[in-house]
């Protein structure tokens, strides 16, 4: 763990004990099997906006209380433990498009409801299923004073509940990012059900009519905000981690097989030392990455790092809890499978750690 | 089998003949290419009145299970006979539909280990599949550690009185009857356990299916409540089961390593093809992202070496007239691969390879997406793969206890 | 271990029981500290000639046995167990490009004085530290009725001992094999002394004149014998990671830490387990492409998966052994690391995982 | 640090002028740069006389170890006057001559352990480095498990006979004097071992080098036959030395997995550089290999994300005033890395990779190879892998004794 000021501390300590005490792994289960149309777990949303948490990132006099991205992704890692269902990360994500981007309309319209919680906000910008913003196809095109953008974004998380869609598109000035208001004609949602039993939807925009005032800023600003989604992401999974692990060494613990409690077998005494050990470097990227932004010291390099990172333990960990647990953890009844099925999500999310590594040797330049 | 041929090679051309005849008049042609129906617990009877009355067919001459004695409801033929049986069924798409847990495993259990009566009674249900198995093995507090279960049959004479609980009952919603291995003596670990052959219809069984994180629900609990069970249903002596279920579990294993020739290569050039279109390809018609690109060819390269190593060992034990004791291994390296396709796919595929259900995923990608998970389950039973690494180190390595 | 025939049995317990009592390691370690001039254990090689190993490729009429090339693998497999230094491979794979090759005279020349070990042949092919055949830089150009050659080829096995030169080089139509005898004007070496303690060195030649009959054929040819080059590398290797592994284990049912016999240490069961599976697997390739080259089947990719697989086990393999050793395993009295010495060199010959996979997929189509 | 600097800045500055003052009279400018001779068993006087002058110049005025006590031969400096006196020595490229086992593990502990007549006695001598220590832990019997030492001290009133075999000790055939645990009570393990201190020129101490795999000699084999060792040579009680030789070894294992961050940038960098002429860059500038580029784009991330953790739990222990449990993973990661970058040159560089020694190859290749063979030990010394994972596996994860 870093060295949290004293804030940061209660922040996390406030975050911990509400994610257990009320938002347990049985929380995401009803959330699961009720499956309610805004695609997240309204209450628990509505709690962690009173608490103050939509608004960490966001400007005091926009409502927030700018505690930044290292306070964010604290909150994110607790929450993500017990797999809460909340749009926290995404709305913080488009929250952030607007606070780093040049329209001051869309700061004063957005900002306060984003901070209160009011409405949630999200990321449009990829067209595929894999992560590539290099490929985008849908178009913005100048009418009159605003604009008209066309095309299709792919798995677009928390589509359901967002009332303001970030959209990236390519206008005849190369890429720029748009705030898309999602109740605007022509704006469409084709729900698209992975494992997670998370939000996700393709959006279509058939000419969608958008102000001037929607222009957030140029690829530029598309860098800065898929550095923040890969490392919000990334804060989001060494929860899953943590905590799936922390699930099975308790198992272990209890488990009797051959008369001995399968803790004290050694061969799985060295693979939880393995994990324990990468996990402990995954927290130490992740943070990195978040102080980082708060910094904004070598941002691209610091996320490209955690995301793969994070991937790459994540994935390891979500196998190996499995296999730990034994028959028990293939059945529905138990939980802990939810973690794979919101890793590999996530792990797809904002750039595989092929991606990254291609784009960390890219920046170092070989 | 060559040899066979060579001396008889004649009365083999007649039944060549009289095999294309009777497939002729009695396999129908509608039901072509529908093999697949045996992946689904109903077996060949999902395919309709059809596939019925052509399970009873091929069922009551036998061929099912072609090279089982003819006594006992198989079809009593030599190997040579046998493979062109096969030979003809496949020229004609024609399939097996005799399947299931009573062929894979129960039935050449039972034919060691029955005794005649037992035989007479059940194999010819099993050889036309007219009535169906399922295994009582694992307990909630019995997984890897198979042989502490406690599911407990208590003698009254002429009969058993069974109370316990057995868990990942494989299609046990559907069985007929149930072969499990239960706990008649106490003092005793695996000295204690008798192989029992118990009827699902008998009062005080009931069953609960078991909803998978795949989604499905294969397998069941099982429970026991006071269930009579007679004696003549015992099979070898009691405290002899552990012998008798080691012995099935062998067949388990082989039939959870498997996976034929034809399945392999599909495997490798699905990943293949889904990667040339999901990645795209450079102008050497190379799969375009590199690091993906040498890890499909890593794959792809254990995957043969693991079905060179599959025929290696069928070889040298054929030679060495016994099972080599290095197939230990192939259930690890198998299982394992299979799951590293699973997961290869999915990152080639990204997010569209995580569907779960509805709109804009093909059938293929939704059960990809639960075949990744139910695969999960394969490292864990028929021997998880610590179970058969500790096997490797104690048997072959000679590594003694570890405790 | 394949099926093998009766003379083949034969031959493997020949080889078997003459590396075990005639040539076990501490041959190997009087040789290194010796350092003999030839590059190789001559006495050695004198018996093994005299056991008629070096004409097991070669075909009868030229003094061979013919048995093929399954046979010569399990010799080499057997003397590899210890570490016998002897040029067996590299001589076997320069009478192999004299019997594919077109050139008579050649044969008559040469087969008869390699099959009885006479003399010592290699191939001179890779002209730099990695195997890279699209790479030859070496020329023959026309002269008279022959060819002059000229270029530099580096790492050359065996060569301090060889009387003939199997090389690589462009002529005006494209990559041409020729044989070159050691013994010509402008030929010269430059010993390259690696961590195996064998003979290397690069191969220097200035304006060296060959006549017709040095020509074996082009680059068809060239595949070939780099394809069995790979393979008989691969059945080497095998030797050493089966042998090195045997080692271990009976080092670790020896040695007592904390009052217990290091074997029974699960930790280390499940890692030997582990290396005991990779070495059955190496097993099957290695012995596939033997027996596909003896049946012309597929070589090209049986080729790239044993070496692939040899490379990638034994290097594995290799470290593991010396780690289960412990400290013992670091000093020089001790053995162990001979194998780890020889892996990397071997490793590094024709070509790495990464060129073999590279070239799996290319045969493959993707 | 900070705070004291802004207290007394004046005072702070007048020491600067001191230090520069003081260092432009002694560093002698030939020097400069030549700080690798530390490398060298010989350490500073491997530089020659003025080597030695400089090594005695620095260490007289106790600068060579500047925060320990002054009473012990130190430099007595708070945090912030080291600071300067490191700041100006790297300015003008002097470097500090006080280094080996003394330094390293065996001062720290005397300090803490010792008596005042044994600090008196001997520290001085360590912070001049004109006595040179060697470390008496390993036996042949007792690698990992080195509590089962045998080495033994027998009571003989005022002095002790010392018998039995050390080995792996470090620069044995260059020390002065020997810290060792020895056994003074057969009956107890751990309890039975005491911390003894012994003079090298003692009759019946005798040495042999141990040739390594890499071909160097860096440890000896030591031998103790009847040899007397003075009572007043034992630091602690009888018994109590597990307690201090385990107290050593963090500092050993510190050192292991060290490594500062000019090095680590230098590790990566090294391996880019040498990769893209050994393997050729595209047009946009990439490594030609693809599968290598992405392994050592892979390797680069790994050490950073290994040195930030270093730095995470060093500031976390400072901030929680005590060492971070979570450091025993900093060995195990450390040693791994610099061992996976060894591998990775090789593949790099092919077979110029493995030079040993003659024509053809740089003084760096070769030192590169040896470097290769002689890290094998890192995983294995001071801690192994192995120990270390059980250390984790109990003491941190709570999952009790294996046995």
């Amino acid at each position: 763990m870093a060295v949290l000021s004293e804030e940061q501390t209660m922040l996390r300590d406030m975050a911990r004990e509400w994610t257990t005490n009320e938002s347990p792994v049985t929380a995401f289960r009803k959330f699961r099997d009720l499956a309610p149309a805004c695609g997240y777990d309204a209450n628990a949303f509505k709690t962690m906006a009173e608490m103050g948490w939509a608004g960490i990132v966001i400007p005091e006099k926009f409502g927030g209380s700018d505690f930044g991205w290292l306070s964010l992704g604290l909150v994110l890692e607790e929450t993500a433990k017990t797999l809460t269902a909340s749009p926290l990360a995404s709305s913080a994500l488009a929250a952030s498009a607007l606070v780093l981007g040049s329209s001051d309309a869309a700061k004063a319209t957005w900002l306060p409801r984003l901070a209160s919680g009011e409405v949630v906000g999200t990321l449009a910008i990829d067209e595929g299923p894999r992560h590539n913003p290099a490929a985008i196809a849908t178009t913005a095109t100048k009418s009159g004073d605003g604009w008209t953008l066309s095309g299709t974004k792919a798995f677009v998380h928390e589509a359901h509940g967002a009332a303001l869609f970030i959209v990236a598109a390519q206008t005849p000035d190369g890429v720029g990012v748009f705030a898309v208001p999602a109740d605007l004609a022509g704006l469409g949602l084709a729900t698209r059900k992975l494992t997670d039993s998370r939000s996700h939807a393709n959006v279509t925009l058939a000419n969608v009519k958008v102000g001037a005032d929607a222009y957030l800023g140029g690829s530029d600003l598309l860098d800065r905000l898929l550095d923040r989604a890969r490392i919000v992401t990334a804060a989001e999974m060494l929860g899953l981690a943590e905590h799936s692990f922390g699930v099975t060494l308790d198992y272990l613990k209890q488990r009797v097989q051959f008369g001995q409690i399968l803790a004290t077998f050694q061969a799985l005494q060295h693979r939880m030392a393995e994990l324990f050990t990468r996990i402990e470097l995954m927290r130490t990227d992740v943070e990195a990455a978040l102080a980082a932004l708060d910094s904004s010291t070598d941002v691209p390099a610091m996320a490209s790092l955690a995301k793969a990172t994070a991937n790459d333990t994540l994935h390891l960990v979500s196998r190996e809890v499995i296999q730990l647990h034994g028959g028990i953890g293939m059945t529905d009844e138990y939980f802990i499978a939810f973690y794979i099925k919101r890793a590999r999500v996530l792990e797809n999310a904002w750039g595989s750690s092929t991606f990254h590594r291609d784009r960390y040797a890219s920046l170092a330049g070989y | 089998m060559a040899t066979a041929a060579k001396e008889q090679p004649d009365a083999l051309e007649a039944f060549r003949s009289e095999v294309q005849d009777w497939l002729a008049a009695n396999f129908p042609a509608s039901l072509k290419g529908k093999g697949g129906a045996m992946t689904s617990p109903y077996g060949a009877d999902s395919a309709g009145p059809e596939g019925t009355a052509w399970r009873k067919a091929l069922g009551g001459k036998g061929w099912g299970t072609p090279t089982w004695p003819k006594a006992y409801g198989g079809g009593g033929l030599s190997k040579a006979h046998a493979a062109i049986l096969n030979q003809e069924m496949a020229r004609i798409g024609a399939w097996n539909p005799i399947g299931g847990m009573g062929i894979l495993m129960f039935g050449p259990t039972l034919l060691e280990y029955g005794s005649e009566e037992q035989k007479l009674r059940h194999m010819p249900a099993i050889c036309t599949a007219d009535i169906r198995w399922c295994q009582g093995y694992s307990e909630p507090g019995a997984g890897s550690d198979l042989a502490s279960l406690q599911t407990f049959a208590e003698d009254k004479g002429d009969h058993y009185i069974v109370n316990g609980q057995k868990t990942w009952t494989s299609g046990g919603q559907w069985a007929d009857w149930c072969f499990a291995l239960v706990r008649t003596d106490k003092s005793k670990k695996h000295e204690g356990i008798t192989f029992l052959l118990i009827d699902m219809k008998s009062p005080g069984v009931s069953v609960k299916p078991i909803q998978m994180i795949s989604g499905m629900s294969p397998f069941c609990e099982t429970f026991f409540d006071n269930v009579k069970v007679p004696k003549e249903n015992r099979v070898g002596e009691e405290g002899q089961g552990w012998t008798i279920g080691k012995r099935l579990l062998q067949h388990e294993r082989t039939n959870i390593s498997g996976g034929g020739g034809r399945m392999a290569a599909a495997m490798a050039q699905g990943l293949v093809a889904t990667a040339k279109e999901a990645l795209g390809t450079d102008a050497q018609g190379r799969i375009a992202d590199p690091e993906l690109r040498a890890r499909i060819a890593k794959f792809e390269m254990d995957w043969r070496t693991f079905l060179l190593t599959t025929q290696r060992i069928t070889q040298e034990s054929k030679a060495a007239g016994g099972v080599s004791e290095v197939s230990s291994i192939l259930k690890t390296v198998g299982t394992k691969l299979v799951q590293e396709r699973s997961e290869l796919l999915i990152e080639i595929t990204g997010l569209q390879g995580l569907g779960w259900e509805g709109e804009g995923f093909s059938d293929a990608e939704l059960a990809a997406t639960r075949g990744w998970l139910s695969g999960k389950a394969t490292t864990i039973y028929g021997g998880s793969t610590e179970i058969q690494n500790n096997v490797i180190a104690k048997r072959i390595l000679g590594m003694l206890d570890h405790q």
